[in-house]
């Protein structure tokens, strides 16, 4: 298991090499223009000039080999810098935004927070408020809880966020004034009153990604539960005398607990990867909303960059859920 | 029985040599491997075409694993196994699949090697709709009449194993060892979860395909009177490794290695009276881990005769006797050993008898 | 007095990504940069030129522009200072040409210096520019909302290739408008304050300014009529019905405008069938099957009620118009023929045409041929409505519509790999909208000369985009390059789009969008302007109390 | 043992219904017994004749459905175990009445360590913290005779052989020092040495604790050398029910008579063909309104196919449910 | 009662039936899923035959501006019951053709992904050697940005398929296609994590004892066991689809504009959703409701197909 996470750790480095190449060359082919949101009144030759100032006269190899340098080379060495205050990436230019013509990281860390706070929030109120549920439908199947629950999740699931998210602001924002419809993403906390603005302005984002990812979560938990139920040792736990508690939370949950692992952890990776739609109702202009704009503009490093990162974390929390997969379940075996 | 031809003078089905299987111990959540359990410890044998070889010996001695690795359901560490001539030690799985219908196996434990989705039909005609092309009709009939043959109710057919009773799923995996009529049968405590005349009644079927159809089995079971009923030769074993292989007659009337001899002696007999003031060699002393065995004999720290060598060498598995094998130092010198190793504790059980 | 009004917030459903209007003319960044940034004289809203840095506006009056047209001559106003309390100079404007002339910045607004010779600082103050050949409408550089003036001290070190590098000059440029950056936040938000520097020590009203982008023209309108966080809302492109129910809510108003900006639906001249060989479908080589005789064009254009049009899909924000240039006034051909709708005029025109319902099946063909039609646009709920619509009353007269709608990006993408661009054109009609900059429609007009045509030689790029070539038009065109006289220019721009509309329904215009924006009721001193920059006044907002 | 003592276990009437596709399967119809304090109650059956079914609905380990226990009582320690709330049964289970199952592999949760499986009990009914719980695990598992237990503890289910399983079980069943023991085929995979030694571990216990057993078992020997009671069971109903010397001595009912008779021997002569009982067990599909048995049973007569005969006494604790008398005649001969 | 000696021949014995026939029979006493299988049937029906019976054409727009005006977002009328858009056109047509491309859409584009998933997941779950490999295309198609990769399909493949199965025929051809192909991948971990525990169950070593071939191990021992799961993945899917297929129709990637499907009347209808709440709860319930049916039905099937807890 050791050696086996140790060669999937290196297996990943070609493989995400492998990954980034598809995606430039994808990004490249896809039909677009980083010009196009630029108004229709600019003539030919001046757009002619504006691309070859983004280098994109340059053949795709080229630019795909100065990416890789930039990211895998200049960029870290920068981070070093600003850490420690040294000078090593003196020179080396770091990966510049079509759009903004400025470093993509420092853009990425500057999301990085608001996305955390409002997309991983919800992610956690999901999983937390779906393993119950779930838990709860499958050792009361078909109770009034689990129709209610199976009404509410697949709702959940099957209207669109941009829906739900208008909802809500309409009720909550529009009519009863109790939350603000546009995030503030300069919002400094630093007493109770900004903490308490915080909070409202967080309440109707999340739960809306909250409520979507929970019906997801939710429903391969009742599933994964309901197959374990029925087990011989569930008989023995009880046999033992153990409460229902123990028998339920300890041995059926365990067992049940591969499935709902693997769609935690792809969807951990997408926290980074923003919640486009929702952002987008809400204003947030977290992750989500940084990608999508720059898939619209056309901004190839940028998104190139941003999918490379989510690439990189799909990959590693992927690897994550295979070595839980082994702590849950001792008789996988990977060798 | 000795109507049959000396084993001797038979083809051997089975050859086995210097097989290992270890299984990894691993520590931490990444899984260090820090050791390994050795099951199964250098062993070698030959079952001979049609005859049945017993395996005995403590519980947690590699026997199934044993079992397994001889049809290749594990790979084993180290060794070799030719069945019937080929060597399927390497070969890949394709050509194994080929051989699997000579080759067949009852699990020691029914109700993890039935799954659970599939009618008991379904189960026992598996094996049929892999190696054979029968019919529609003609399988149902197989089917019904592998249910008859180990005592299943043909109404049966239709229920999951879940509905059944333990001995009555034990029967389930007989049926489906049986149904392609395989040359070899490793039989891993198939009657153990039986009831008597069930038991009785499936050895039967046993003896008579074997008879019918010159069948090989190898026959792990705790049952020492049902191995003594059916089995030609028998092997004891001990942590890892085999301690004594003899004839059947010869291994019951005069056991040669230690263990053997404690093993006899602990049979219960269905007699009360003779039951509660029988006799028994009780073994004592720590019962060594196959993760760690000790560095001499396996069995010294338990055995009542142990002698220094045997806390330091381990004793070679050799012909003692023509056909009587053991790995005991007792034995070094063969004359003599064969004499003073006839154990007083053995004798006064064979009286209670 | 300067910052007693607190604080105001605008919202822009698309956010500002760059503070610099040289290296991206996106509305949203050259409207967000002119709260800070200025040129020397902008447009006001009815189009006049009104004076900003510069002490006046140079005319061939006044003049500040030779009788030759070859140059113009702009004085700044003196004592004005940048934010960080440095003296605007006649070098900063110098500088700014060199910087957007700079062969490898890849300015955004090139455009703007067309024909410019030479740009030189006569004194601290004074700054000639000199054109290479007359130029009738000099007000290119320096002018409007897209050439700002920039603090040389900052970008000096930004020419050219290293444009893009100077981030903090360009998320924060120093300027002399009415605020200076605090904070930027690409594509989210900005934190503005009064610029303690700026020339009317009275003003801005407001002391602090927050400018966020993002979402989209609902949740905007929402936040300034309905739920009044915002003060102020842009371009709201939302149904008429719509926004009257946000405005229903009492917390603001919309307010409108009209400029040049006209919806418009392009007959293909060429044949774009999937037929020919690449390199040759959508060419001059082919001509449109039919399309490419008028009298279809023509009865297309009769079949649409353009009224109906502006009913559905803009209200207050549009009117029906047959013009490609509808404002401004001078300019603007009092051509009306195409409002009122003519089915019946439509079917006998095309009966005409020889296009007859031969199979009964409720489409008129010809030789064999049906009048199938592909008909293109981006996506977008008005234009999809207007699809349908157009599709309904094109039916009646006997054609039959295929719809396509292509994501934005990719339709005014120019990409020459997708076969969806506009400019490619691999459909029989389609429709988008198009302006022009400031109030001059002369380079506007030039889109439709014959070398203007997009070709797959030309890697598609091109402005031409139904492939009209008339060389009529192409001589009348040099004519107005040479026109000084406005009144002259005029006659002459009013015949160019009339050859292009009611002559040839090359061009079938049917919109003149205005633009809709939201105020809350509480800010006071905006003026909606369609000519510049639409915060060209922020100096002069304020709170009502 | 004295026989008057009050039974600690006194079950009635017990009736266990499954519903399945097919109708229902009457797998456990009119079952009464006790069990008295110290005893060791043996159970000899047909396979599939409802030993463990019985065993499960006594302390409600049945899923329900498809299961259904139709009725009966179930007395322990003044309360009625089919009538209890869930806590109740929950304080019973594993405390006071310890349960091992047949399927050691399926019934210990292959998820955690055997260690943690043991100690739970532990820590729940005798409040051991943890570390004193470990300590007492790994007596256990010595106690079962399962080496290098420190070690073990830590092992998954997967890793131990069928009989270190089976083990496992006992000892998670007797870690609390129960009232009674329930044993549903607990040594059927264990080699006789290790049998011994369990063997002897029971006795032990009962005479330390006066722990009373229930032992279900096929395996005639085990039950000769250390029950004091047996009942035999065929079609979901006791047949007999005797006293142990009594039963091997003096069968009864056809049917133990035949199936005492199928044992093979490891020290008598060695038979060419073992003994069996001809035939298949019925399917009860309904209440039993005749004998089960005598489709198979050699001194069937018209009677048996019309009731189903009650059990009667026919000496000191030994009763049968059947018909025939057999008299004082030799029970090998027929 | 029955009794029953070894007979060999036996009146009362049912031969081995196809499995199938107990799922449905136990299918048949799950209340949900019949609900579900009626409105699931009835949502078939009414948007496959619907449109016989309602005769009016969904994109009908009054060519009379006036009239046209008139009808303009209209509430419920007998003569439009659901009412109409804010074209005039009638909402109940509009539904029931929005609903013939979702379902259809949303049905083979779930069967593609969950087929891709459950392929994927099986095979890497339980051939090691393939693990690596797909696990790494997995990955990859995890990470791949969606758009632009739908885009691109679209660029490819829009003409070619267009010309050859005619343009409504090759687009949903492409949409399915697009949403198959990125929308595997979950399923596929999920699988695949469920067969490597499975894979060491005894039953599997059992059948490998009787030589059953790799392939019908997976069929016949795996997949039913990693059947809830699927069961999961399948309604998820279907809900996912309908989404997409809309997401795409706004990026001019689907069907054409004049073709309603429920996404795209939903969306078109939310910034009205304050003046005509029945345009969004319209689609809105329709797609719920088709969810909420499949799900159901899915739920019956596992529990059906799960003989441990059949006879409840
Ligand atoms: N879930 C079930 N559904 C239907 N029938 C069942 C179910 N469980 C058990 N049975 C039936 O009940 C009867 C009694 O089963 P039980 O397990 O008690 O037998 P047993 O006496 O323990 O047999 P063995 O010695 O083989 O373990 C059997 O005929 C069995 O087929
Ligand atoms: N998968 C495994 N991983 C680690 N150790 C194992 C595994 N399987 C078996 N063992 C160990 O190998 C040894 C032999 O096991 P095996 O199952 O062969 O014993 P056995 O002789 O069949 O015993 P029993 O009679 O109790 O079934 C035991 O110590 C067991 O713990
Ligand atoms: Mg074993
Ligand atoms: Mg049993």
């Amino acid at each position: 298991m050791l050696t086996y996470t140790l060669r999937r750790l290196l297996i990943a480095i070609p493989t995400l090499l492998f990954i980034s190449f598809v995606i430039f060359m994808l990004l490249d082919l896809a039909p677009g223009d980083p010009l196009a949101d630029q108004p229709l009144t600019i003539p030919p030759e001046v757009r002619e000039k504006m691309r070859t100032a983004l280098g994109l006269d340059q053949p795709a190899g080229v630019r795909y080999v100065l990416w890789l340098k930039q990211f895998f080379w200049t960029e870290p060495l920068h981070t070093f810098d600003v850490l420690f205050g040294t000078s090593f990436a003196e020179g080396g230019q770091r990966i510049i935004s079509w759009q903004f013509r400025s470093p993509a990281m420092d853009v990425i860390w500057q999301r990085l927070p608001q996305t955390l706070w409002v997309v991983g929030l919800a992610y956690v109120v999901g999983v937390i408020i779906a393993l119950p549920i779930g838990i709860i439908s499958a050792y009361k199947q078909y109770s009034w809880f689990d129709q209610i629950g199976t009404f509410v999740s697949m709702i959940g699931f099957s209207v669109p966020t941009f829906f739900t998210g208008v909802v809500l602001i309409i009720v909550f924002a529009v009519n009863l004034h109790w939350f603000p419809s546009i995030y503030d993403t300069t919002l400094k906390v630093n007493d109770w009153a900004s903490f308490w603005k915080q909070v409202r302005q967080m309440i109707m984002p999340v739960t809306v990604l909250a409520l979507f990812n929970a019906s997801q979560i939710s429903r391969f938990m009742r599933a994964s539960m309901l197959d374990n139920l029925g087990q011989d040792y569930v008989r023995t736990a009880r046999a033992k005398g153990m409460s229902e508690k123990v028998v339920v939370l300890k041995h059926v949950l365990r067992n049940s607990l591969i499935p709902v692992v693997t769609v935690i952890a792809l969807g951990i990776p997408t926290i980074f990867g923003g919640a486009i739609i929702t952002e987008q109702v809400f204003k947030v202009n977290g992750l989500g909303q940084l990608l999508i704009t720059a898939i619209y503009a056309n901004d190839l490093p940028m998104v190139q960059t941003l999918t490379f990162i989510f690439a990189a974390l799909t990959v590693l929390f992927n690897l994550i859920a295979d070595v839980l997969y082994g702590v849950l379940d001792p008789r996988i075996r990977y060798d | 029985m000795l109507d049959r031809p000396a084993p001797a003078a038979r083809r051997k089905l089975v050859e086995v040599k210097g097989l290992k299987m270890y299984f990894p111990i691993t520590a931490g959540i990444l899984r260090r491997k820090v050791g390994d359990v050795k099951a199964v410890d250098d062993v070698s044998f030959d079952i001979y075409e049609g005859e049945t070889l017993g395996l005995v010996g403590e519980s947690g001695c590699g026997k199934s694993t044993c079992g397994r690795v001889i049809l290749r359901l594990y790979d084993p560490t180290a060794g070799s196994i030719r069945i019937d001539g080929t060597d399927i030690t390497e070969t890949d799985s394709e050509t194994l699949r080929k051989l699997r219908p000579a080759m067949q196996m009852v699990f020691q434990d029914p109700q993890a090697s039935l799954n659970p989705r599939m009618t008991v039909a379904a189960i026992i005609g598996e094996p049929l709709d892999e190696h054979s092309r029968l019919s529609k009709a003609e399988k149902l009939n197989r089917i019904y009449e592998l249910m008859d043959a180990v005592g299943l109710n043909r109404n049966f057919a239709n229920r999951y194993p879940h509905e059944f009773s333990g001995g009555q799923r034990q029967r389930i995996g007989i049926a489906r060892a049986l149904a392609l009529n395989p040359k070899f049968i490793v039989c891993d405590e198939p009657i153990a979860a039986l009831d008597v005349s069930i038991q009785a009644q499936v050895v039967n079927l046993l003896e008579d395909l074997q008879d019918r159809m010159n069948l090989t089995y190898l026959f792990i079971s705790h049952d020492l009177s049902m191995v003594r009923h059916i089995a030609d030769r028998v092997a004891v074993m001990y942590l890892g490794r085999i301690v004594e292989l003899a004839p059947r007659d010869a291994l019951y009337e005069r056991p040669m290695h230690p263990y053997t001899q404690a093993l006899l002696s602990a049979v219960p007999e269905p007699d009360p009276e003779i039951e509660t003031v029988r006799k028994r060699i009780i073994l004592t002393g720590d019962v060594p881990s196959p993760a760690n065995p000790p560095k001499g004999c396996n069995f010294c720290t338990r055995c009542p005769k142990v002698m220094d060598i045997c806390r330091a060498v381990k004793p070679p598995f050799r012909e003692v006797e023509p056909g009587r094998y053991t790995a005991c130092h007792l034995y070094e010198d063969t004359t003599t050993a064969g004499r003073t190793g006839a154990p007083e504790a053995f004798t006064s059980t064979q009286q209670g008898v | 007095e300067r910052g007693a009004d607190g604080h105001v917030n605008i919202i822009y459903w698309q956010a500002p990504s760059i503070l610099n209007p040289y290296l991206s003319s996106g509305t949203k960044d050259i409207e967000s940069a002119s709260l800070v940034i200025e040129p020397l004289g902008r447009y006001d809203e009815k189009g006049n030129l009104v004076p900003y840095l510069a002490e006046e506006i140079p005319t061939v009056g006044n003049g500040g522009v030779s009788e030759d047209l070859t140059s113009i001559t702009w004085k700044l106003k003196s004592g004005l200072l940048w934010s960080d309390g440095s003296p605007v100079t006649s070098a900063d404007v110098v500088f700014t040409a060199e910087y957007c002339m700079h062969p490898e910045g890849g300015c955004a607004q090139l455009a703007k210096f067309d024909g410019v010779d030479k740009v030189e600082a006569m004194d601290d103050l004074t700054v000639k520019v000199t054109f290479k050949e007359p130029k009738p409408n000099p007000y290119g550089p320096f002018m409007g909302g897209q050439s700002p003036i920039l603090q040389k001290a900052q970008f000096e070190n930004c020419l050219g290739a290293k444009a893009p590098e100077c981030t903090d000059a360009n998320f924060g440029p120093i300027g002399t408008g009415p605020f200076h950056v605090v904070e930027f936040k690409p594509n989210d938000v900005i934190q503005m304050e009064a610029n303690p520097n700026y020339r009317d020590p009275a003003k801005p009203a407001f002391a602090t300014l927050t400018f966020k982008g993002g979402g989209d023209a609902a949740a905007a309108g929402r936040a300034v009529l309905e739920t009044g966080e915002f003060d102020y809302a842009w371009n709201l492109q939302l149904a008429p019905d719509v926004l009257a129910g946000m405005a229903a809510a009492g917390k603001g108003e919309a307010l409108s405008a009209f400029g040049t900006l006209v919806e418009r639906i392009e007959m293909n001249m060429t044949d774009p069938s999937p037929d020919l060989p690449e390199g040759e479908r959508a060419t001059a080589k082919h001509p449109h099957p039919f399309l490419s005789d008028l009298r279809v064009r023509k009865a297309l254009s009769m079949a649409i009620d353009r009224n109906l049009l502006v009913e559905v899909g803009y209200g207050q924000a549009g009117r029906p118009t047959c013009n490609l240039v509808p404002a401004p006034e001078l300019y603007a051909s009092d051509n009306t023929d195409c409002i009122a709708q003519d089915v019946e005029g439509a079917k006998a025109l095309l009966e005409e045409a020889g296009w007859t319902d031969t199979d009964g099946d409720g489409v008129r063909d010809k030789d064999g041929k049906k009048l199938h039609i592909l008909y293109q646009t981006s996506t977008n709920a008005v234009r999809q409505d207007f699809q349908a619509l157009i599709k309904q009353w094109w039916s009646e007269i006997g054609v039959e519509t295929e719809l396509k709608n292509i994501d934005a990006s990719v339709y005014f993408g120019g990409d020459p790999g997708s076969p969806d661009t506009f400019q490619k054109f691999y459909a029989d009609v389609e429709m988008y909208a198009n302006n022009f900059d400031g109030t001059d429609p002369e380079p506007y007009l030039g889109q439709y000369g014959c070398d203007k045509a997009p070709t797959p030689e030309k890697q598609w790029q091109g402005e031409n985009i139904n492939r009209y070539c008339d060389p009529a038009y192409d001589e009348l065109l040099a004519e107005l390059g040479r026109t000084g006289d406005l009144e002259k220019r005029g006659e002459i721009a009013k015949r160019l789009n009339d050859m292009l509309t009611k002559d040839s329904y090359t061009v079938v215009a049917l919109v003149d969008r205005g633009r809709v924006s939201a105020r809350s009721n509480t800010l006071g001193g905006v003026i909606l302007n369609t000519w510049d920059s639409e915060l060209w006044n922020a100096a002069d907002w304020y709170r009502m109390k | 043992m004295p026989d008057g003592a009050a039974p600690v276990l006194d079950v009635k009437d017990l009736k266990t219904v499954f519903r399945t596709r097919g109708g229902e399967v009457h797998a456990v119809n009119s079952v009464s017994f006790d069990l008295r304090p110290g005893e060791l109650l043996g159970v000899v059956g047909e396979s599939g004749s409802g030993k463990s079914v019985t065993m499960m609905s006594l302390i409600g380990l049945l899923p329900t459905p498809p299961a259904d226990v139709r009725g009966g009582t179930v007395m322990f320690e003044g309360i009625d175990l089919l009538n209890c709330s869930e806590a109740e049964l929950r304080s019973v289970r594993g405390a006071r009445i310890g349960f091992i199952f047949q399927d050691p592999m399926t019934s210990l949760n292959p998820v955690f360590t055997v260690g943690f499986q043991l100690m739970e009990p532990l820590r729940k009914h005798m409040g051991l913290g943890k570390r004193d719980a470990r300590v007492r695990a790994r007596e256990l598992l010595e106690l079962v005779g399962i080496p290098d237990a420190e070690r073990r503890l830590d092992d998954y289910p997967h890793q131990f052989s069928g009989g270190m399983r089976q083990r496992v079980m006992i000892a998670i069943a007797l870690a609390c020092d129960p009232k009674v023991l329930i044993a549903d085929e607990p040594t059927t995979a264990l080699d006789v040495t290790i049998q011994a030694q369990i063997l002897e571990l029971v006795k032990d216990l009962r005479q330390k604790l006066g722990m009373a057993i229930v032992w279900i078992t096929h395996d005639l020997g085990v039950i000769a050398g250390i029950a004091d009671r047996v009942i035999v069971m065929y079609g979901g109903q006791i047949v007999e029910q005797a006293p142990v010397r009594e039963l091997f001595g003096n069968p009864r009912h056809p049917y133990t008579r035949a199936l005492l008779r199928t044992v093979p021997s490891v020290r008598g002569s060695r038979t060419a063909k073992l003994n069996v009982i001809e035939g298949q067990p019925p399917i009860q599909k309904a209440e039993p309104a005749a004998c089960a048995f005598r489709g198979r049973c050699a001194h069937a007569m018209p009677r048996c196919a019309q009731e189903n005969p009650q059990r009667r006494m026919v000496g000191p604790g030994h009763d049968i449910a059947c018909f025939w008398d057999p008299g004082m005649q030799e029970w090998q001969d027929d | 009662m029955t009794d029953l000696p070894a007979a060999k021949v036996d009146a009362a014995l049912r031969p081995p039936r196809n499995q199938w026939w107990d799922v449905w029979d136990q299918f048949k006493t799950h209340k949900g899923a019949l609900i579900g299988l009626i409105i699931f049937a009835l949502i078939l029906f009414g948007v496959a035959l619907g449109p016989f019976l309602w005769g009016i054409d969904p994109t009908y727009v009054d060519p009379n501006p006036v009239q046209m005006l008139k009808l303009r977002n209209q509430g419920p009328s007998l003569a439009h019951p659901f009412g109409t858009d804010q074209l005039g056109r009638d909402m109940l047509a509009r539904v029931m053709a929005g609903g013939k491309v979702s379902i259809a859409v949303g049905l083979t584009a779930m069967l593609l992904s969950l087929f891709l998933g459950t392929l994927i997941g099986v095979l890497a779950g339980f051939f090691r050697r393939l693990d690596g490999i797909l696990m790494s295309a997995t990955d990859l198609f995890l990470s791949l940005p969606l758009l632009p990769l739908l885009l691109l399909m679209v660029t490819l493949f829009r003409e070619p398929l267009s010309q050859r199965f005619g343009t409504e025929a090759g687009i949903f051809l492409l949409i399915v296609f697009a949403i198959g192909v990125t929308s595997w991948m979950q399923t596929a971990r999920i699988v695949r994590g469920e067969v490597l525990a499975l894979k060491e169950r005894e039953y599997v070593l059992a059948a490998r004892s009787i030589g059953t071939p790799s392939r019908r191990m997976v069929l016949r021992h795996v997949l039913p066991n990693v059947m809830s799961p699927i069961m999961v993945s399948a309604t998820l899917g279907i809900a996912n689809a309908i989404i997409t297929e809309s997401a795409l129709s706004f990026l001019g990637l689907g069907f054409p504009p004049d073709f309603p499907t429920w996404g795209r009347i939903l969306f078109d209808a939310v910034d009205q959703m304050q003046l005509y709440p029945l345009r969004v709860i319209l689609p809105g319930v329709a797609i719920s409701l088709t969810v909420l049916s499949v799900n159901y039905i899915g739920d019956g099937l596992r529990d059906a197909l799960d003989p441990r807890i059949r006879g409840r």
